[in-house]
C-alpha cells in the first residue's frame, strides 16, 4: 500500500526514468504523443516538459447502456506501447469490464478511489443513461442515473466516450424506449469532454486522456463539447476524395465505374459534409484506412441523432420523406382549389356582367 | 342614370380576364415600360410609368380575383380602389397615355399594358372620371354623328367642292358597291383633298365604291373614352349602313383609332362577326399595287420618311403596306430610328387630341418625334392618320420646324400616271 | 469466363487526380528548406495530420528517398531515420515494439534532434561510466590483499 | 433541438410542408388565373395567334436593340442574376440529387468552383439590383413590400447556401439546415408574391404574342 501511494506521487518523468527509459526514447514517445493528440510537432518540447511533470490521475470508468464497442476500440488501439505507457501512468481504479474484481469488491474500489482522490479524479463514461425508468439499467443494484450523479460529484472532469454517452446514441434513437439521455443532459456542473463516435477512434480517446494527463486541462471544445483538435473539421473538408466532389465526379452505385475509380460518395448518402471527426486524417487500424477509403459513405456516427438522420444511403440534399408524392397530391389539391376559387372568381365576373348598366352619353358625368 | 363609383368599380370587375390576371401576376416592377413611354421619357415623372396607369384595375384584380387579396379585403388589408383614387389617376390614364402600345412591346414579361389601360378606361368612364373634352367629343359623336360635330350637309358640301374641282362623281349611297368608304371628321373638315385623292385612285384602278350618308364617320370616341357600350353603338351604325348598301367591304380611312375600332374591336363590341370585310385604305391600295392596277408617273427625289400611326402599325398590323406604296414613287425613302412596330407615337392619339387639358403635355412630348426627325434630316414626312397629321403639324410649328406632313393616299394620288 | 474475371476489380487509382496533397507538401518542403538556409529555422511536418489518399504517402516517400544517411534507433521500439536525396530533408519513422508505425515526420533540419545524444542520457552515461570504472578499479585490486585481511 | 434534429426536420417535415404550400399555391394561382377565361376574338384574324404567342414566349427574352440601350442596366443585371440563379439552382450536384429524388430525372452537374463563383456573382448582382431599385426614381416609385420580400427570399438561400458550402461561423448541420429552411421560406412565399412570374410569364407572353399576332404583328 505504501509502495502504491509512493508510485502515485511520482511524476511520469520519474516513473519512466525508473523503468530505464532513455531521454531519447522519451522524446520519441513525446513525438508520437503529439501526433496522437493532433498537435503540431512544434508542441513536442512543451509536451515533453508537461509530461515530465505529469502526475498519475485516478480514472473511474462507468459503463451504462452500451455495447462495449468503445472499450473494444480502445483496447484494440494499435499504438500499444504508447497506450501502455499512458495506462501505466494512470490509475484505472474502476472499469467493470476490464477489472478483475467483481461485485462488492468492485464497488468498494470505486468508492475508495472517489474518496481518496476527491476533486481530482477523472470520470470516463461510455453508454447512455436511461432516464425514463431507471430500472432499465443498473449495476450492483445502483441505477445508472444514481451512479453517475454520485460519481460525478467529486470528479475533476468527465470524458464521455462514444456517441451514446455524448449524445444518447443508439439507445436514444427513435422510439427511445428507455428514455436514454446523454451525460450532459444530466450533469450540468462539471466540465464534460465529449468524444463521440460509434465507436470513437481509439487514438482520439487516448489522445484526449493524454491531453488531460499532460496538461491537466480541458482541451478547446466545440459547441457540442468535442475537442476541436479532433473534431474541428468535417470529414468532407479533410477527405482525400473531396477533389472529386468539386469536379462533380460521383459514384452513383456501389459497383459502378465511379465506385471503382474511387470517386466521391456524396450521392450514396455520405454524411461527411455534416460530420466532424478525425477519420479522414487519423484513420483507423493504426492509420490503415477509414470507411470512405474502404468505399463506404460516412454514416455520421460522431454526430447527435445520427441514427435518425434520414437514412445512411440518402444524400444530405435529398428530403428524407417522399416529396414527389406529397407534391403530386398537393398539386392535385391545388388544381381542385384553383378551379373552385377560380370558379367563384368567374361567377363574380359574370355577376359583374349582369350588374352592368349600359353606359350612355348621359352617364359619363356624375 | 348617371356615372357612379359603383358602376365604375363594376366595370373594372368585368374587365378582368385570364390575360389581365396573367399580366398582373407577372409584373416584376422592373420599370422598363417607363422607357418605352414618351410621356415618361420626355417628362421623367415616375408616376407616368405605363404600368402605374393600370393601378385601379390591378387593385380590383388583387382584391376580387386572388385568394390573398380576397382574404386581405375581408381583414381590411390591401389598397382599395376609391373614387378619390380614380380621380387622382384620371390625368395619368387619359392625359398621359395615347394607348400607343409601345410599352406592350418592350415589357420583358410580356404584359400587354396598353390593353390593360384601355380596360381601365372602362371603369374610369363609367365612374365619371373621363376628361371633359373627351366627354364632349363622345356626346357629339353619338348625337350629331361626329366628334367634331360634322353633319351630313357639311360632307355634302365638301363632296360638291371636289366634284366641281375635278369633274369626277363621288358615289354616295350606291347599293351593291364593292367598297364603302368611311371618313374621319378631320378629313372632311381639314383635309378634303383626301376624298379627292381616293376618288382619283379608285377611278384609276377601277374600284367600285361608295360613301354612305347614314354612316360616313369612321372615328369612334367610345373607344377613346373607354366605353364599350357607346363604342358598340357607333360601330353598329356602320354595320347597319353596310348591310343597307349591301357592300362587301368597308374601308377604314387614314385614321388610327378608327381602324382599331372598326377592324379589331368592332365585332367584339357588337358581339358578332361582320358580314363584310374591313380593310384599311393602305391595305386596299397595296392590294391594288400587287395586282398591278396602280401606275405612277416618274419618281420623287425628295428625302421622305414615314411616321407609323400606332393604331395602324403596332396595334393594327399595317406595317409593310405603306412602305410598299411609298416604294412606288419615292427614291429616297429613309426610316426614322425605331421604325414600324417600334415607332414612337406623335403624342396625340387615344383621345389626347380631344382633351384640351392635355394640350400642354401633348406638345411637350412631341420632343421625342423632333429628336427622331432631327436624326434623319428629311424633306417630307408621310403618314396615314389625319389625327397624327394635325398634331405633327402642330408640333412642328411649336418647335419651329419646317417640314411638310403628307398623307400617303394623297401623295400617291398626286403621283398617279393618269395618261 | 474465369471466376476471377467475374469479380469486379476496384482499382482505386493513384493517378494525378488523387495526389492533390503531394505537390503542396513538396512545395512546403522547398519553402522550409529555403528558410533553413536563410535563417536556420527548422521545420517538422507530421504526415499523420494531412489527409492522404491511398498510396500518397508512398509516393511522397518515393519522391524523397533516399540520400546518404540511414540511421536506426532502438528506443521503445525501432525508428528509422533517413536523410532524403535532398540534403536537409529528413524522413523520421517511429515504430512501437510491435513494429507498428506510431509516427511519421518529415524534418527539415541539419540533423534531427532525436539523433543527437540527450543531456540527461549523457549525464546518466557519465555516472554509469564512472560507476563501471570504479567497479573495475575495485575488481582490479589484488585478491590476495582481501584474503589476507579476512 | 440538436443541430442534427434541426437538419432532419428541415429534410423531412420542413420539405413536406414547403412542397405542399408551393405545389398547392402554384396550381391554385394558375387555376385562379385561367378560370377567368378570355372571350374569343370575333374580328377576322390577320395572323396566327397561336404561332405568334408561342414565338413571343421565347422572343421576349431578348429585347430589341433600342430598348436594350434605354434599359441596359435592368436588362444586363436581369440576365446575370437569372442565369446565375438557374446555374446555381439547377447545375449544382447536390441540388440535382434533390431534383432527381423529386422528378426522377437527372442531368450533369457543373464543377463546384464554377457554382461557387456563379453564386458570388449572383449575390453581388442582386445586391446591386436592390441598390438600383432604391435609387432609381421609377423603380422606387413602383416598388412595394412584394418587391422587397421577393428580393429577400431569393437572395437568402444564395447567401445561406454560400455560407453552408464554405462552413462559415457554424457547423455544417446547422448551416445546411438553415440553407434548407431558407429555401423552404422561398417555396412558401413563392406562389403569393411576384416570384410567381416564373410561371405566369409564359401565360403573359403568350397572351401578348397572341393578341398582337392575331392582328398580324409579331410582338
Amino acid at each position: 500500500m505504501t509502495k502504491d501511494l509512493s508510485r502515485k506521487d511520482r511524476t511520469l518523468g520519474e516513473t519512466l526514468r525508473s523503468q530505464g527509459v532513455s531521454r531519447r526514447s522519451f522524446l520519441k514517445f513525446c513525438a508520437a504523443t503529439a501526433s496522437m493528440m493532433a498537435l503540431p510537432p512544434s508542441m513536442i518540447p512543451t509536451i515533453a516538459n508537461a509530461l515530465e511533470k505529469a502526475r498519475r490521475p485516478s480514472v473511474i470508468w462507468l459503463s451504462f447502456q452500451e455495447c462495449t464497442g468503445c472499450t473494444e476500440s480502445l483496447t484494440r488501439a494499435h499504438t500499444a506501447s504508447v497506450e501502455s505507457l499512458i495506462f501505466d501512468s494512470i490509475s484505472l481504479d474502476y472499469h467493470h469490464t476490464l477489472q478483475a474484481a467483481a461485485g462488492h469488491a468492485a464497488e468498494a474500489a470505486r468508492e475508495a478511489a472517489m474518496e481518496e482522490n476527491h476533486g481530482k479524479y477523472l470520470v470516463v463514461v461510455d453508454g447512455s443513461i436511461p432516464n425514463g425508468n431507471n430500472g432499465y439499467s443498473t449495476i450492483a443494484g445502483i441505477s445508472n442515473y444514481d451512479m453517475l450523479i454520485e460519481t460525478a460529484k467529486g470528479a475533476a472532469a468527465i470524458v464521455t466516450v462514444g456517441t451514446c454517452a455524448a449524445f444518447g446514441g443508439i439507445p436514444h434513437a427513435k422510439p427511445n424506449p428507455t428514455g436514454a439521455v446523454s451525460v450532459s443532459d444530466i450533469i450540468k456542473d462539471k466540465p464534460i469532454i465529449n468524444v463521440p463516435g460509434c465507436p470513437p477512434i481509439p487514438v482520439v480517446i487516448t489522445g484526449v486522456l493524454t491531453h488531460f494527463l499532460t496538461f491537466g486541462t480541458i482541451p478547446d471544445l466545440d459547441n457540442l463539447g468535442r475537442p476541436k483538435t479532433f473534431f474541428g473539421q468535417s470529414i468532407h473538408d479533410r477527405c482525400y476524395r473531396r477533389p472529386f466532389y468539386d469536379k462533380g465526379l460521383f459514384a452513383e452505385t456501389f459497383d459502378d465505374e465511379g465506385a471503382r475509380q474511387g470517386w466521391c460518395l456524396y450521392k450514396l448518402g455520405c454524411k461527411g459534409p455534416t460530420t466532424y471527426n478525425a477519420c479522414a486524417t487519423t484513420k483507423w487500424n493504426g492509420g490503415v484506412s477509414f470507411p470512405i477509403e474502404a468505399g463506404h459513405p460516412c454514416i455520421g456516427c460522431s454526430e447527435p441523432n445520427f441514427w435518425d438522420g434520414g437514412g445512411f444511403y440518402k444524400a444530405i440534399s435529398i428530403p428524407t420523406e417522399n416529396i414527389t408524392k406529397t407534391t403530386m397530391y398537393a398539386a392535385a389539391a391545388g388544381v381542385a382549389a384553383g378551379v373552385a376559387i377560380g370558379a367563384t372568381g368567374r361567377m363574380k365576373k359574370s355577376a359583374a356582367g349582369k350588374a352592368h348598366q349600359k353606359v350612355t352619353i348621359d352617364d359619363l358625368e356624375k | 342614370m348617371s356615372a357612379s363609383f359603383e358602376k365604375g368599380y363594376n366595370a373594372l370587375k368585368e374587365q378582368v380576364d385570364a390575360s389581365v390576371a396573367s399580366f398582373f401576376s407577372s409584373c416584376v416592377h422592373c420599370g422598363m415600360c417607363s422607357e418605352a413611354c414618351l410621356f415618361f421619357t420626355e417628362t421623367g415623372a415616375p408616376e407616368r410609368t405605363p404600368i402605374n396607369k393600370t393601378e385601379p384595375l390591378r387593385r380590383v384584380w388583387r382584391q376580387e380575383y386572388t385568394l390573398l387579396g380576397r382574404l386581405g379585403k375581408i381583414f381590411g388589408f390591401g389598397k382599395k380602389v376609391t373614387d378619390d383614387m380614380l380621380a387622382e389617376w384620371e390625368t395619368l390614364i387619359y392625359d398621359s397615355c395615347t394607348l400607343c402600345g409601345r410599352c406592350s412591346m418592350v415589357c420583358p414579361v410580356g404584359n400587354d399594358i396598353t390593353d390593360m389601360i384601355r380596360k381601365t378606361r372602362e371603369g374610369m368612364a363609367a365612374s365619371g372620371h373621363a376628361p371633359p373634352g373627351l366627354i364632349g367629343a363622345t356626346k357629339r359623336a353619338v348625337t350629331i354623328g361626329s366628334p367634331m360635330g360634322v353633319k351630313l350637309p357639311a360632307l355634302q358640301a365638301q363632296i360638291a367642292h371636289v366634284e366641281n374641282d375635278t369633274g369626277m362623281t363621288i358615289p354616295v349611297d350606291v347599293e351593291g358597291a364593292d367598297y364603302m368608304l368611311l371618313l374621319s371628321s378631320m378629313e372632311i373638315m381639314n383635309f378634303p383633298e383626301f376624298i379627292e385623292a381616293v376618288a382619283k385612285i379608285f377611278k384609276h384602278a377601277g374600284v367600285s365604291w361608295t360613301i354612305s350618308s347614314d354612316a360616313f364617320e369612321a372615328t369612334n370616341s367610345g373607344i377613346q373614352i373607354g366605353s364599350s357600350d357607346i363604342a358598340a353603338e357607333l360601330v353598329q351604325r356602320i354595320v347597319d349602313a353596310a348591310a343597307k348598301l349591301k357592300v362587301k367591304n368597308v374601308i377604314s380611312p387614314e385614321c388610327g383609332h378608327a381602324y382599331m375600332a372598326i377592324r379589331w374591336e368592332g365585332p367584339n363590341l357588337i358581339g358578332k362577326s361582320y358580314d363584310f370585310k374591313v380593310v384599311h385604305i393602305l391595305e386596299l391600295l397595296d392590294d391594288l399595287r400587287k395586282k398591278d392596277r396602280l401606275r405612277v408617273k416618274g419618281r420623287l427625289k425628295d428625302r421622305l420618311t414615314y411616321h407609323d400611326p400606332c393604331q395602324i402599325s403596332r396595334r393594327g398590323g399595317v406595317i409593310d403596306e405603306p412602305r410598299n406604296l411609298i416604294g412606288m414613287f419615292a427614291d429616297n425613302f429613309v426610316e426614322m430610328p425605331d421604325p414600324g412596330k417600334m415607332n414612337w407615337c406623335c403624342g396625340a392619339g387615344g383621345g389626347v387630341s380631344s382633351n384640351e387639358r392635355a394640350d400642354e403635355i401633348r406638345l411637350r412630348v412631341f420632343q421625342r418625334k423632333k429628336d427622331q426627325l432631327d436624326a434623319i434630316h428629311v424633306d417630307g414626312m408621310i403618314s396615314a392618320c389625319s389625327n397624327c397629321r394635325i398634331h405633327l403639324e402642330d408640333g412642328l410649328e411649336e418647335y419651329h420646324m419646317e417640314l411638310p406632313v403628307l398623307s400617303l393616299t394623297e401623295t400617291l394620288a398626286e403621283n398617279l400616271d393618269e395618261s | 469466363m474465369s471466376e476471377e474475371a467475374a469479380i469486379p476489380q476496384f482499382n482505386i487509382q493513384i493517378g494525378n487526380d488523387l495526389t492533390w496533397n503531394v505537390q503542396p507538401i513538396l512545395h512546403e518542403i522547398r519553402h522550409a528548406l529555403d528558410k533553413l538556409l536563410e535563417t536556420g529555422e527548422t521545420r517538422v511536418i507530421d504526415l499523420r495530420s494531412i489527409p492522404l489518399a491511398p498510396g500518397e504517402e508512398d509516393r511522397i516517400i518515393d519522391t524523397l528517398c533516399c540520400g546518404e544517411v540511414h540511421a536506426k534507433l532502438n528506443a521503445l521500439g525501432p525508428s528509422e531515420i533517413y536523410e532524403t536525396r535532398f540534403a536537409g530533408v529528413w524522413l523520421v519513422t517511429h515504430h512501437n515494439e510491435e513494429n507498428d508505425i506510431i509516427g511519421r515526420f518529415i524534418e527539415i533540419t541539419r540533423i534531427p534532434d532525436i539523433l543527437k545524444s540527450q543531456h540527461e542520457d549523457m549525464s546518466i552515461a557519465v555516472h554509469q561510466l564512472e560507476n563501471e570504472l570504479s567497479e573495475a578499479a575495485e575488481s582490479n585490486k589484488p585478491e590476495t590483499d582481501a584474503e589476507t585481511n579476512t | 433541438m440538436t443541430e442534427t434534429e434541426l437538419l432532419t426536420w428541415a429534410r423531412g417535415p420542413g420539405f413536406q410542408i414547403a412542397s405542399i404550400i408551393f405545389a398547392l399555391g402554384i396550381m391554385l394561382r394558375l387555376g385562379e388565373i385561367l378560370m377567368l377565361g378570355r372571350k374569343a376574338n370575333l374580328a377576322e384574324a390577320k395572323g396566327s395567334a397561336m404561332s405568334s404567342g408561342l414565338r413571343t414566349v421565347f422572343s421576349r427574352t431578348v429585347p430589341d436593340a433600342a430598348t436594350f440601350k434605354r434599359s441596359a442596366f435592368t436588362v444586363t443585371a436581369g440576365y446575370i442574376f437569372h442565369i446565375g440563379l438557374f446555374v446555381v439552382i439547377f447545375l449544382f450536384a447536390p441540388h440535382i440529387l434533390f431534383f432527381k429524388d423529386l422528378l426522377h430525372v437527372s442531368w450533369p452537374a457543373l464543377p463546384s468552383p464554377v457554382i461557387d463563383a456563379t453564386s458570388v456573382i449572383t449575390i453581388i448582382t442582386l445586391v446591386i439590383v436592390l441598390v438600383h431599385r432604391l435609387r432609381d426614381p421609377v423603380k422606387r416609385f413602383l416598388s412595394n413590400y412584394d418587391d422587397y420580400l421577393g428580393w429577400f427570399v431569393t437572395i437568402l438561400p444564395l447567401i445561406t447556401g454560400y455560407i453552408a458550402f464554405h462552413r462559415v461561423g457554424m457547423t455544417a448541420p446547422s448551416l445546411i439546415a438553415i440553407h434548407l429552411l431558407s429555401v423552404q421560406l422561398l417555396m412558401v412565399v413563392f406562389p403569393f408574391t411576384k416570384l410567381m412570374h416564373a410561371f405566369t410569364i409564359f401565360l403573359a407572353r403568350w397572351y401578348n404574342g397572341a393578341i398582337s399576332g392575331y392582328r398580324g404583328v409579331q410582338s
